[in-house]
């Protein structure tokens, strides 16, 4: 049992980022590429919380009566990669737009061949 | 603590039958019904955590779950109205 | 009971994914993956990771739903069966995904306090943050001291990206109320939208300067501001809300708040510090990193909230242009 | 101590109506059925469980939050209810009732 709680949440992760590569590279629709792509991102950020989490810490607010905290550190990558993640995202969907526009569709193997339409 | 746990058990249970219901639906609505079942709950349960760690002061995120689930549905119906077409 | 919930919640994350890759609907894959980002942000709550938390809940729940669901109102809602083959897509995965677990097996035990990422800084700033810079919030003394360069670049990258996406979708323009738009009929909502714009409002300016003490801090805090306005788009109509906040304000905004930032580390230059080292803006270094650290956690808020609400008012002025021709 | 008692008994009793809306979710026949079930208890349920939180409190700040949080569930979950019950009304989702007379008149 210890074994299987020391790991799982790793276990979780490659899982998580399994499914998101998985989407990424077998789906034709370019908004659940995108979806993928974020399904991968969040296992990433798990990761580094997991990483951060430290057995019978608390949050890393300093409070009375608490001596052990969990590590800032992963905490702090992790928002700022949150916010990003999100402005990525929004850069990733205004081209799907712009595919659409010129193409009319966003299916991957429908404008394979219409390259030359512009 | 006992009862605080259970209540925990209890309120995750209600989630996995609302991700369930979103999951499989017959129409939609069923779908956003059970989103929205899942968003308040989550709320509940942030603020249970916070009583059973013993670290009630991080209640601000439950406000954040609260605001974030009613802004979302919105945002569903009224993109919905958009993109309604050939779904029963 | 802390095990407990992770292994439920991580479950269900598993499983919401599954969901995810199978459902055709794309629809229904957005409302799901906005399920997604808030069970994600439950473990970080449980992983004691609450200003990740907030930030998650905030951004990946709310923003990225709002935007992919007016992508959809763009690009339709059913996915094409498609005639890939999945055979080799599903093979290398799996190979990958083998190859990974077999790594995970190196990893050290989750939560063992002597792993060793709990040996080097982190060490630094759970003993001295708290007397240095005289903030209870750790990850905040971190952010906007520590690592405030990092957090320079990151505020970039946020105006960068509403540059590049107002690039690519066109300026919305002011444009006339005339048109019907937002949800007109719903009297409700717009009654109960009425009263709680102002609360979340009072909030995110709450959270902006609490985030000191509790988790919050700029991200977060104009992520929320940005929310609130968006929400009064949905339910009023998009014109009315550019009437309210104006695009090219924006703009101005969200240079802004980069420009207090950058400013706040050029001004630490002049008074004979290094750039961004707080600790010579006042009298003694403690008072200094505080009044760095508000300055530039208001820069970070007005960027954010600036760039978020352009992004937002760049895809939502397509979508209603699209579905009023 | 009684107050503890009382937190208790308003956990569980919100617990088990928590769980009765989302057996409701499964249970009733059709769509408008199944939104009453999910928002009326969700509203008893979220009242009871805050209350049982509020008393496990010193009364300071953390009880405002609480409040807080319990005011601004019970603005906006029934709002969202009403939006979403007024949208499936509006996008043509019939009651079971309307479909089994509708069939019915097909029938004869």
């Amino acid at each position: 049992m210890n074994f299987i709680i020391d790991y799982y949440n790793y276990w979780v992760v490659v899982f998580l980022m399994m499914a998101g590569f998985y989407t990424v590279i077998a789906a034709n629709n370019l908004v659940k590429k995108i979806v993928g792509l974020n399904i991968f991102q969040t296992s990433v950020f798990i990761l580094y919380i997991s990483m951060g989490k430290v057995a019978g810490g608390s949050a890393p607010i300093v409070a009375d009566g608490i001596t052990v905290y969990s590590n800032p550190l992963p905490h702090v990558l992790i928002l700022t990669a949150i916010v990003v993640g999100v402005a990525t995202t929004a850069v990733g969907l205004a081209l799907v737009v712009r595919i659409k526009h010129a193409y009319g569709t966003v299916e991957e193997n429908e404008f394979k061949h219409k390259d030359d339409l512009i | 603590m006992m009862v605080l746990a259970a209540t925990c058990v209890a309120v995750l249970s209600v989630m996995a039958l609302a991700l369930a219901r979103a999951l499989q639906a017959d129409t939609v609505y069923d779908r956003i019904l059970g989103i929205n079942m899942f968003g308040t709950k989550t709320a509940v349960l942030i603020a249970l955590m916070g009583f059973l760690n013993e670290r009630p002061d991080f209640l601000d995120i439950a406000i954040v779950y609260a605001l974030i689930n009613f802004i979302g549905m919105i945002a569903v119906l009224r993109f919905f109205e958009y993109t309604a077409t050939d779904d029963s | 009971m802390t095990e407990l919930i992770d292994l439920v919640l991580l479950a269900m994350l598993a499983i919401t994914a599954v969901g995810v890759i199978f459902l055709k609907d794309l629809f229904a894959v957005v409302m799901l993956f906005g399920i997604y980002s808030f069970l994600s942000a439950l473990i970080f709550v449980n992983l004691d990771a609450v200003d990740v938390a907030f930030t998650e809940a905030a951004v990946g729940a709310g923003i990225s739903t709002v935007l992919m669901l007016s992508t959809l109102a763009l690009t339709g809602r059913q996915e094409k069966v498609s005639d890939h083959k999945t055979f080799m897509p599903l093979l290398i995965v799996v190979a990958t995904g083998a190859a990974l677990i077999y790594g995970t097996l190196d990893m050290p035990p989750f939560g063992n306090p002597d792993n060793p990422v709990h040996q080097h800084v982190a060490l630094r700033y759970i003993q001295d943050s708290p007397q240095e810079i005289g903030l209870p919030n750790m990850v905040t003394s971190v952010l906007a001291s520590y690592r405030g360069f990092d957090t320079l670049g990151e505020t970039a990258v946020v105006f960068a990206a509403a540059i590049g996406v107002l690039s690519l979708l066109g300026m919305p323009k002011r444009e006339r109320a005339a048109i019907e738009s937002g949800l007109e009929s719903h009297l409700v909502l717009q009654v109960v939208a009425k009263i709680i714009i102002p609360l979340i409002i009072l909030f995110a300016l709450y959270v902006q300067f609490h985030g000191d003490y509790g988790p919050g801090g700029g991200f977060q805090a104009g992520v929320i501001a940005a929310a609130a306005i968006i929400l009064y788009a949905l339910v009023f109509g998009l014109p009315v809300a550019t009437q309210v906040l104006q695009p090219d304000l924006l703009k101005t905004l969200a240079a802004l708040g980069v420009l207090i930032y950058a400013g706040t580390g050029v001004a630490s230059f002049f008074l004979g510090g290094n750039f961004l080292d707080y600790n010579v803006l006042a009298s003694n270094p403690v008072a200094g990193q505080h009044v760095g650290i508000i300055l530039i956690e208001l820069g970070v808020g007005i960027t954010v909230f600036a760039a978020m609400l352009s992004i937002f008012y760049a895809f939502a002025s397509k979508a209603e242009r699209k579905n009023i021709q | 101590m009684i107050l503890e008692m009382i937190s208790n008994i308003f956990l569980i009793l919100g617990a088990f109506f928590a769980l009765t809306g989302a057996v409701g979710l499964f249970k009733f026949p059709d769509f408008f059925t199944r939104i009453h079930a999910a928002s009326v208890t969700d509203s008893i349920a979220t009242i009871l469980l805050f209350s049982g939180l509020i008393l496990r409190t010193e009364f300071d700040l953390v009880a405002v939050k609480l409040v807080f949080v319990l005011v601004f569930l019970l603005l906006t979950s029934p709002t969202a209810s009403h939006a979403l019950a007024k949208s499936a009304r509006h996008g043509l989702l019939a009651t079971s009732a309307e479909t089994l007379s509708k069939t019915n008149k097909d029938n004869n």
